[in-house]
């Protein structure tokens, strides 16, 4: 690469450069290529190993604190609630940044990442998942209203294919 | 000859204490007045710019660290940082500026004057620069100032 | 057996000078420009930049009414007045604005012979009535009295003496060869397109377009950037829809001219399709219009912003210079040929 | 086309507080707030001074996002403080989190794996590449150029895609701790980084042509915003911006941490120290990334991704898990590391630059002092010595060149 091509030349070399970028619009303008994932009607299957929402097992929990503990946000804690002999798990997902560390702790998988990460709230009270909330399964709301879901494949040409199933 | 031989040998005229505290990182230690005379002369080692300028409060010693890490961009001084330290009193925390020895120390000496409350005598801008203008409290990297953190546990069953 | 009032209320609103100003070139045609263009705008940049732009507005024809939609939106924005603003000044020059820019309509021809208003100097007409816009974009900005604005308006004020020499002098050029100034007897002695007869010209007036419509790389104005919105930071709702619009207003009467002036104006590419019906002649001045404002805002996506001073410099060193060469070029051919 | 401004003042880094007393000499200046909710300045604040067209003075004024990071790490365990300090600079998570753990290591005295040397490394510049295409994007829309700013955010999701495969998370990959890394390499990874590098160097070319070559950011960047060489090096410029003006540092080569021993690479620099120097390099650099990630998957060594000090405390459960899935468990007597008295610093060179730890322990499970030095904290000296005398157009134009991170410098 020469060293002098970075800097503005004469009227012929300009007028090449002014084509060149044109023509490059151009050629975008005319291929079919999209990056955008039209989300509410699409949506990502994220997969295995996306440190999304956590689902939380009571039958599996022993109650050891280690999440409560490790929680870098403070937003899993201990909850002793009325009538319960042990304490349990609750997260609050104002707080939560899904850094999964208490997943990683948990050492009897009481707690495991699910694929799903596009809950939205309209109170901020709901955010808080109390043991006896915390216990259920997630559903993407997209995907229960019938959002096609699909699949990141990497490609040579367009960077990212969005490919339906 | 080595670099730590070098500095020690141009230091210790001045009482510093000079120390390799890790491969790579030498730890001198001076004076409150020998700070600039110390600087220039880590300067002319080839020490050409300050990394980081920080205080650390040891309340106990009722004493904080002013500490200048210096390094260099020359390719033979790579990998090595300085630490060029001093200890002041905790009640009347001054020290004169270096910026003149090393520009480089200019925003950082102003967080420090901000975060710690030491004066740097001649620096010309010592104002506010992360905090907001009309900040009150104490200096909040002083070991006074506590930052309270939640515990973990929350009983819900003496609600009410 | 119609009854006789209502053929004469057809009769009128058909007359050119009804017709001409209000429907077609005018305002009416003037509105749908304004609003598929942006939309073609922001469509094309989105393409480009692999996305799609707007889309869910009338979702089966890609969002197309989006305009519409932010139209509404604007009228039932409130129009905030900035309690230091000059507020008669305020309110008042951008729907001047909007007027100057509608004017020039009336003495835009359209087809042979179908004009508001048949001028032989129809030509410098358009030109000046469209060169009262910045003036008012200077008032715009010194009345809502804000650093930002003020700012902007002075770029404008720059702008605006850099721009207008040469894109009189580059029109004259052209004028001077058809010797006329009347845009329908410029279209008339058209045989081959002014931009082969005159390449330079053209090139300067479309350069000199892009610099009035404030539109990439020279949308130094508005500049948001650096100062937000320029001269339209305090606006809001419709004065600010007006504000906006005016642009592709001026974009549009500029465009007008550009294809009368160099791509034989109404004479369509198949001159078989004119005989079928001369309705077809007004169309084809409109697709060719509307061809060249789509590429105007294409560049949109293709050019950064060029530096005020950079932009007075290509003003004045190259493009002053090159509309007086494209003068002379004007007069050899006038020589050598022995005119249109 | 050179900005106007006296030379003699340029070449004084202390020219500016001779220029404090300008009103009162009768200097007529027109004061203006750009920030710090504005469309070309994120979060910051720029007091500019102007006198005509030309900036008389461009005061940063930064703080807007300041967290108070150092005072809430005193606060935490050391493990806790990692997903914190990746909030500095959220797109460059790996490479900011790479220095603390390296300070937090060299405390334990704990060396990490050769393998999870690999894996950092793998990371950090994937995370390398995405930070210079942010920084792209955004010097792109300073100058009103919304195409590349669309195109680099939307190239930096392929990097994004490829960090997240890795490590489960888009941008905060809490990835590197001490002792190893998180994860260990899915099967299909080399493929798709192959397929990614392929891509990203088609696309590089369409840069070229639609924006580095294009005649009005040539007329926008060449010699706009010089810095020479001896004043980078007075004012402890780092990056990048170090590099554009012909400095041969980076903390990859001075440190030696990670793999980079191992890598053959180049550190791209430029003598020129404008903002299209400071553009180039960074070309370059996301270049070299891809390069070093190649030669990362082909070297990789077999073994561990942990320290076996802290595996080895793992039922034997978990560890059939970790084999099996390649996802790490911890013990929970990694919540509460207890490292030795003493102190430690370490330097990583981040897509911004270089940023420098320096721990205090005091023998407690909380460090005692955390001090961070952030590239972009440092870089911000820039706004004033490189704006000085340059036209208010050229402000967006070198902000954009130095992508300076406000979060980042907040800290």
């Amino acid at each position: 690469m020469a060293e002098d091509v970075y800097k503005p030349g004469n009227l012929l070399v300009s007028l090449k450069r002014h084509a060149a970028a044109i023509a490059t619009g151009l050629r975008y303008l005319l291929s079919t290529k999209r990056m955008t994932v039209r989300y509410p009607e699409f949506v990502i299957d994220l997969g295995e190993g996306y440190r999304g929402m956590i689902r939380w097992h009571r039958d599996r929990c022993i109650s050891c604190s280690l999440c409560a503990q490790i929680c870098p946000a403070a937003a899993m804690k201990m909850y002793k609630l009325p009538g319960e002999k042990k304490m349990y798990p609750g997260i609050n997902y104002q707080r939560c940044i899904f850094c999964g560390f208490c997943v990683d702790v948990c050492p009897v998988f009481a707690l495991e990442h699910t694929p799903v990460h596009d809950i939205s709230y309209e109170e901020l009270d709901e955010m808080i998942y109390v043991p006896t909330k915390f216990d259920t399964e997630w559903v993407s709301p997209a995907a229960k209203e019938g959002a096609r879901p699909v699949k990141v494949v990497f490609d040579e040409e367009v960077g990212l294919r969005h490919e339906p199933q | 000859m080595a670099l730590l031989d070098k500095i020690r040998e141009a230091l210790e005229p001045l009482g510093a204490k000079v120390e390799e505290v890790r491969p790579g990182y030498i730890s001198v230690s001076v004076d409150a007045g020998n700070m600039r005379k110390a600087a220039q002369l880590l300067f002319s080692l080839g020490f050409d710019h300050v990394v980081s300028v920080e205080g650390v409060d040891w309340i106990k010693d009722k004493e904080i660290e002013v500490a200048y890490h210096a390094a260099s961009y020359e390719p033979e001084l790579h990998g090595v940082i300085v630490k060029l330290s001093t200890r002041i009193p905790r009640d009347k925390p001054e020290l004169d500026t270096l910026i003149e020895v090393w520009p480089s120390a200019l925003y950082p000496e102003r967080e420090t004057w901000e975060m710690l409350g030491i004066v740097f005598r001649g620096h010309p801008e010592l104002k506010r620069l992360l905090l907001p203008p009309d900040y009150q409290g104490p200096p909040p990297l002083r070991k006074d100032y506590r930052v309270v953190e939640e515990g973990f546990i929350v009983d819900l069953t003496r609600k009410q | 057996m119609a009854p006789q009032p209502l053929d004469k209320v057809v009769e009128f609103i058909l007359s050119p000078h009804i017709f001409a100003p209000l429907i077609y070139p005018g305002l009416l045609a003037a509105m749908l420009v304004l609003l598929t263009l942006i939309w073609a705008e922001r469509k094309m940049t989105a393409k480009v930049q692999l996305r799609y732009g707007p889309l869910y507005v009338l979702k089966p024809l890609g969002g197309i009414i989006q305009l519409i939609a932010d139209a509404i939106k604007f009228m039932f924005q409130e129009p905030i007045l900035p309690r230091k603003a000059d507020k008669w000044v305020f309110v008042l020059a951008p729907v001047t604005m909007m007027a100057f820019t509608i004017i020039p309509f009336a003495f835009i021809p359209a087809a042979p012979g179908f004009v508001g208003v048949d001028l032989e100097y129809s030509l410098p007409l358009v030109l000046s009535l469209s060169a009262l816009v910045p003036p008012l974009i200077l008032a715009t900005s010194w009345a809502a009295n804000n650093k930002f604005t003020l700012l902007g308006g002075v770029r404008e004020a720059f702008m605006m003496v850099a721009y207008e020499t040469s894109l009189f002098i580059a029109a004259f050029a052209i004028a001077t060869y058809y010797g006329t100034l009347s845009l329908s007897k410029i279209v008339e002695a058209q045989t081959v397109p002014g931009i082969v007869l005159n390449p330079i010209a053209a090139a300067i007036f479309f350069v000199a377009m892009l610099m009035t419509a404030s539109k990439l790389p020279y949308d130094i104005v508005e500049g948001e950037q650096e100062i937000v919105a320029g001269p339209f930071t305090e606006y809001s709702g419709i004065l600010y829809m007006l504000v906006m619009g005016a642009s592709y207003m001026e974009l549009y009467v500029l465009s007008l001219v550009f294809v009368e002036l160099f791509l034989g104006g109404w004479k369509p590419v198949i001159p078989a399709l004119a005989s079928i019906h001369p309705a077809f002649q007004g169309i084809a001045l409109f697709i060719k219009a509307y061809l060249v404002l789509l590429f105007a805002v294409f560049l949109r996506s293709v050019y950064a912003r060029y530096r005020l001073d950079q932009a007075l410099e290509i003003g004045w060193k190259k493009l002053f210079p090159l509309s007086l060469i494209s003068v002379v070029w004007s007069l050899i051919l006038l020589v050598i040929t022995g005119g249109a | 086309m050179t900005s106007p401004g006296s030379s003699e003042l340029r070449g004084n880094p202390y020219f500016w507080y001779r220029l404090m007393g300008r009103d009162e000499e009768g200097y007529d200046v027109y004061e203006l707030f750009i920030g710090p909710q504005h469309p070309a300045s994120g979060h910051m604040r720029i007091i500019v001074r102007l006198d005509g067209d030309i900036i008389v003075d461009a005061e940063p004024d930064i703080g807007y996002v300041h967290r108070t990071m150092e005072k809430l790490a005193e606060g935490r365990e050391y493990l806790k403080n990692i997903p914190l300090f990746e909030r500095a600079t959220i797109i460059d998570a790996a490479n900011i989190t790479w220095g603390y753990v390296r300070a937090v290591e060299q405390l334990l005295g704990l060396e990490a794996p050769p393998r999870a040397e690999y894996l950092r490394t793998l990371l950090a510049e994937i995370n390398r590449i995405a930070s210079h295409l942010y920084g792209f994007g955004i010097a792109g829309i300073m100058l009103n150029h919304s195409t590349m700013f669309m195109w680099a955010f939307g190239d930096r999701e392929v990097w994004v895609q490829l960090a997240e495969d890795l490590t489960g998370a888009r941008l905060t990959h809490s990835y590197i701790i001490p002792g190893g890394v998180r994860r260990n390499l899915p099967q299909d990874f080399k493929e798709k980084a192959l397929k990614a590098i392929r891509y990203m160097e088609k696309r590089l070319q369409d840069y070229e042509r639609i924006f580095v070559k294009n005649p009005v950011i040539i007329a926008r960047y060449v010699d706009v915003g010089v810095i020479k060489a001896e004043e980078a090096k007075r004012l402890g410029i780092v990056g990048p911006n170090l590099r554009a003006a012909g400095v041969r540092y980076d903390a990859r080569i001075a440190e030696e941490y990670g793999a980079y021993p191992e890598l053959d690479f180049e550190i791209p620099t430029r003598e020129e120290g404008d903002a299209m120097a400071r553009l180039l390099v960074r070309i370059e650099e996301i270049k070299q990334s891809m390069s070093m990630i190649k030669q990362i998957l082909d070297k990789i060594p077999d073994g561990p991704i942990f320290h076996e000090k802290y595996y080895r405390m793992l039922p034997p459960k978990l560890k059939e898990f970790v084999e099996q899935t390649g996802r790490l468990k911890l013990p929970g007597a990694f919540i509460r590391l207890k490292p030795e008295p003493g102190e430690a610093v370490a330097r990583v060179e981040m897509g911004h630059g270089e940023v420098f730890y320096h721990i205090v322990s005091d023998g407690g499970i909380k460090p005692y002092r955390v001090r961070i030095v952030t590239p972009a904290f440092r870089n911000v000296v820039l706004y004033r010595y490189l704006t000085r005398g340059a036209r208010f157009m050229d402000l967006p134009a070198i902000y954009g060149s130095i992508d300076y991170f406000p979060p980042e410098g907040d800290r």
